[in-house]
């Protein structure tokens, strides 16, 4: 058996700071339900892979939070499925590295230990996709590839040759993940001390000529969440049929935290168009092009237009809000009139009474 | 380990008079206001009452149910010690016996029971409607220093018959009790809840279980068993909401009273929720032609056509022109294209092809199943 | 959801040569090595096997091995499609029948089966010591594009008479099989480890089940019937480690192998590591005056005396100047003080007074119950 | 019902930053199977706490890890029983302060928003012992105190007066546990932002006057761990008959993680007396007044006297060691030998080969 683990980090989250004041950036609820991290993590699930560690950084308690041990992914903490892994003190991640690895420091015995895993996948936390890695990973071991990257179909051309002309072509692609022979993993950890580089692309790049690196185009759908404008398109993405078909609806489920509560509750004044709603509301108002996450209550005779409210949003009667982003329990009081531009959408942050 | 109090819920019944709906999974399996089961309610109730260690006796096609309920960990009744245990008919060394009734199941699970050696013992049913805390019962009932306690519940006087009836005193001593009587002496109904202190539990299932002519049953053998033995015996009476919904017809009302404005039975009280184990679905998606009004929608379902007064189930998908009214849908259901149903209850599964018109406001309750699909 | 493999345990065996060993749970809960049961080492088989739904077949005294497995969460076996299901014998609209063999209980299990409308199904029982990784089976019968694979095992020519025995051809193809044969042409013995193709299974099942002559048993009645049928049935040669500890003494022997130098079953192995759902006990304490050789000790333990070359399970007391020799004693037992222990099993609880001597190296095992306590 | 809420606090690890190199104070291991905090977590299990933060520090994975979602502790994810609480970021643990109410501030909506809760019992985290909180909580609740102080029987006079005269006693006394109405904690994590104090024990003696304080003196066994030597010894308790029973045999079981071990085996030539043996071990040497922990291998012709031996020790063969405590993962090497003494033990850090 091929043994793999898979490692999701933290990412810059410098753009969405007024998501994670006191969150990180992988648990910013995102369409209705879910986490930012979900995503990555149900990948590996979905592609059977067993052995995951989660990058904690310093903001971790509400990651703790969502993911416990891991049940509802299918993880188990009896064969120690699921690892969430210290960041390493007074250390802050750097805007232009993709997968950072000092933040890895701390666990190197994790993986070091982990002598029979072959194998490991790195995905950042902020990217919306629904990955299957079992081909990439047949395609990584059968053309015995030291390492893969699996990068979006967006701006540029296909990966060919040396790393001079292509670092340009890296630059301007996402990468969706990277596929590393474990002792690779392992030697760089060994020689940061030394001064090493700690950013795993570059450290690719620069050896290149010494490993077998394949690039992998992805052509499905996939959104990397690194502003605030870019989290609000994702999430609008929701409400094409295409998109929610690809992640919610192929045989690949996108698993969460599970939460009590009542089928979403409609009474009979409510309007509702395009929208995408999560359970445990009281809808009373009037909806079009938004994303309603669980347990919001929506006023009688307030417009939601273009907006993505999260958790527990109380929006009061004859209330306005267009191009707007409400973050987790957030109180709108009645007859606030709230009017962004689609560009530019106003986010109210968590907790505020407005 | 010994425990005050360990819960015993009955959760064997067929529940015929549900028809179609109780064909393949045990009536407290039923699905209940979109997303719950009923067992869902006595279960929740069992959490918030502190009652941390339940015995569910399973009978009836229990598949469902056993993988439902699990450890319990849905209802936080997951324990190192204690949690839930399902209880099925089993073969011992003296042989093996089908459960003959209430008191026989409780009867040939004494050694669980005794492996506890609790104080007192509840026991209750899996297919009620109502959010009850038992430790305020189980307070009164150590007050009263009771053998037994019943839970008692006022119905109307034309309903009195349908139920076990109970005369008491002014202390909520019960001196009578009659069951289903043709010519009901008062109405204060019993719930089928008791607490029973365990010593007196464990004499009188002893006793009942070698009588050959009885049932077996808690209301026609056991209560009145003991009410001729001149024990303590009280009634508790329990004001709240409490529904059964062992017909068609009640369990469609018990339904519809969720979408009136102040629903009698509030679900969305976050102090005393109501735990179900549901799997993991997506919002539901609205589309821009749809229309939804005074009903209750669960994650997952795709609406695309008109919803009215209903409810819907995880996963439902109403297509484009399709008009669901006054109807109860459960899990999968999909409509198709223009096809109407109205005044319906359709099972898991059941697709409605286009064009097609299902139920009508005139007529009883339509309750449709899917075809048997081959096993 | 679909599913490639999905696993069927059957755990309803009594198990009566077991003694009072059995007398309170099902064989397949009887503790083995101080601390496992014997279904862990089928369930740790699954988990290595990434088998991650299983139904486990219970019939009698049920209730120790329903809350040992729990969820199935302490063999990693929790999954959110899929997992541990009990599946007990149940009452349907059709009636309510026991399982009436083998066969039998998986036949009235076919909606569990269809559920996940697997590719294959793996029949395994609860009650064999051995580490096997199923899914090499399962590569090798899918590599044979077998309808049946059956496991098997070399037995000494002596033996073979006990079990079912396959004669095959040189690609393992088996040309006839015997249930425990008088004469026996071969000792490649069957384990009772099946992978059927699962509409295969199912056909086999359906034409069984109606058999009136039938005892609905795998050995006796589904295998000839599938040679008979000239299906594609291969044997699987498994050489690791096996015991059937279905006696005393296979027992007590298989138990004392641990205690080898190197025995044949590493149980310290980390990558093949058997799981338990074992209680939260603190460490053993051995006092000043005590002496502990040749012997596995468990959680919880207090020794005082002398326990030379036998296994003690949890929370087992030897007081000083007690002597326990080549014996095996289950939980929680208590030796008093000069008491002596030899050659015996004792069962759970139980206890031996201060200078009480039990069991004799020149007799057969001992094996000794608790006295029977009030249920 | 009275609703209360438990909180278990980081303690100044100076002392013991051997053991806390890559863990924090809560989870150094004990005992031979626990970790600190297996004693204050199980004590509100026991006494039917079931609302409980655990403040996870900046060193936290081993903390995540052992707990998990409290399964193990019969606390729920569903209903949200164990919450582990971030770190304020780059602050450290003060030597003097016993509950750093600073700690609280990244959860102060935790503690804010469970308005049902009516008092919170704080306990340290590195403290030994087996308290039952019920009588305590009924005397708090019934002589309608503001805070109860549970105190350690050890070494000064009952608590009796005014501030002033009594802060040198409190200084001399271990505190165990105190027990707060929530309402002065919310005050208090309010004031803090305009410079109120952060030591919970100086902000109750100085607002002693205004506040109903009783101190309970507790004369069961406890330790609490601050140095190695007292780590030395309070393990070395364990071979107390007495000790033992307070700990391990009375009705309230001290939980911990489990672990999936083999009994311990013992070969023809061991000799062991007065020790305190986990699962997992295969022992072949002779052992005196030792803890030996899981999964440890002691070779034959070894000596273990007078020892702590952490999980997964690999004790080779000839090898003395005496007076001497062993980290986790510790191998010694055949015939190697190591003597301390009672007083200054040899202590051996965390996956070392000696």
């Amino acid at each position: 058996m091929r043994k793999v683990m898979g490692i999701i980090f933290q990412r810059w989250d410098h753009e969405l700071q007024i998501f994670t004041m006191n969150r990180g950036i992988s648990t910013i609820p995102f369409g209705g339900r879910y986490r930012l991290i979900d995503f990555a993590l149900s990948n590996l699930v979905n592609s059977n892979i067993r052995s995951i560690g989660v990058l904690g950084g310093a903001k971790y308690g509400s990651l703790i939070d969502h993911l416990g041990t891991g049940q509802e992914w299918s993880l188990h903490r009896k064969s120690q499925d699921l690892a969430i892994l210290p960041a390493l003190e007074n250390y802050s991640i750097e805007p232009g590295v993709y997968f950072d690895l000092r933040e890895l420091l701390p666990s190197k015995l994790f993986i070091e230990n982990q002598t029979t895993i072959q194998m490991i996948i790195f995905q950042p936390s902020n990217q919306i996709n629904n990955l299957d890695f079992k081909p990439m990973m047949d395609e990584h071991f059968n053309s015995m590839n030291d390492v893969t990257i699996v990068a979006g179909n967006g701006r540029s051309d296909e990966f060919i040759g040396s790393p001079n002309e292509n670092r340009r072509k890296w630059r301007n692609r996402e990468i969706l993940a990277v596929l590393v022979r474990r002792t690779l993993i392992s030697q760089a950890l060994q020689r940061m001390n030394q001064g090493g580089s700690y950013d795993l692309l570059n450290l690719i790049r620069r050896n290149q000529e010494h490993l077998r690196v394949k690039m992998l185009i992805y052509d499905g759908y996939y959104r990397e969440i690194s502003d605030v404008s870019g989290y609000y398109e994702a999430n609008l993405d929701l409400l094409e049929a295409p998109v929610r078909k690809e992640l919610f609806e192929g045989p690949r489920m996108i698993y969460t935290k599970s939460k009590d509560n009542h089928p979403t509750q409609y009474d009979n004044a409510s309007i509702v168009n395009n929208a995408w709603i999560a359970s445990g509301c009281q809808i009373s108002g009037i909806i079009q092009n938004s994303i309603i996450s669980r347990e919001s209550m929506i006023g009688s005779g307030s417009v939601i237009k273009n907006s993505i409210l999260m958790q527990r949003a109380h929006i009061g009667n004859d209330v306005y809000l267009e191009h707007v982003i409400l973050d987790k329990a957030v109180t709108i009081r009645d007859r606030t009139v709230l009017k962004g531009s689609k560009d530019k959408p106003i986010v109210i942050s968590k907790g505020s009474v407005i | 380990m010994k425990k005050k109090c360990v819960g015993m819920l009955l959760a064997g019944g067929q529940g015929s008079r549900l028809g179609i709906l109780t064909k393949k999974v045990a009536k407290p399996a039923v699905l209940f206001g979109g997303k719950y089961r009923l067992i869902d309610f006595s279960l929740s109730n069992c959490y918030h009452s502190n009652i941390d260690t339940v015995g569910v006796l399973t009978q009836y096609q229990p598949l469902e149910l056993n993988s439902y309920i699990s450890t319990g960990s849905a209802w936080s009744l997951d324990n190192v010690s204690g949690g839930v245990t399902i209880l099925p008919p089993y073969q011992s060394r003296y042989g093996a016996s089908w459960y003959r009734g209430t008191a026989d199941a409780i009867y040939q699970n004494l050694s669980y029971l005794q492996s506890y050696d609790p104080e007192h013992v509840l026991i209750i049913s899996g297919d009620h409607i109502y959010k009850m805390d038992y430790s305020e019962m189980l307070n009164t009932h150590i007050k009263n220093h009771a053998d037994l306690t019943i839970g008692g519940l006022i119905v109307e006087p034309e309903e009195a018959s349908r139920f076990g009836i109970m005369s008491t005193d002014q202390e909520n001593r019960i001196l009578e009790f009659e069951e289903k009587p043709e010519n009901p002496k008062g109405n204060l109904a019993s719930m089928g809840i008791y607490i029973f202190r365990w010593p007196v539990l464990k004499r009188l299932l002893k006793e009942d279980g070698v009588k050959e002519e009885s049932q077996h049953d808690f209301g026609k053998n056991v209560i009145p068993a003991v009410l001729a033995q001149q024990l303590n015996v009280f009634a508790y009476p329990f004001m709240g909401y409490w529904r059964d919904v062992g017909t068609i017809q009640s369990f469609y009302d018990a339904q519809m009273e969720l979408l009136l404005q102040n629903p009698p039975l509030n679900l969305f009280d976050k102090e005393f929720r109501i735990y179900s184990n549901h799997e993991s679905l997506p919002p539901h998606y609205i589309s821009t032609e749809a229309s939804v009004t005074d009903s209750l929608i669960s994650d997952g379902c795709s609406i695309f056509g008109e919803v009215k007064h209903s409810i819907l189930s995880g996963s439902v998908v109403v297509e484009e022109g399709a008009i669901i009214e006054d109807s109860i849908l459960l899990k999968n259901v999909k409509i198709g294209k223009n096809a109407r149903v109205n005044h319906a209850i359709l099972d898991e599964g059941v697709v409605i092809a286009a064009d097609e018109q299902v139920g009508s406001a005139e007529q009883a309750i339509l309750l449709l199943g899917k075809e048997e699909s081959d096993a």
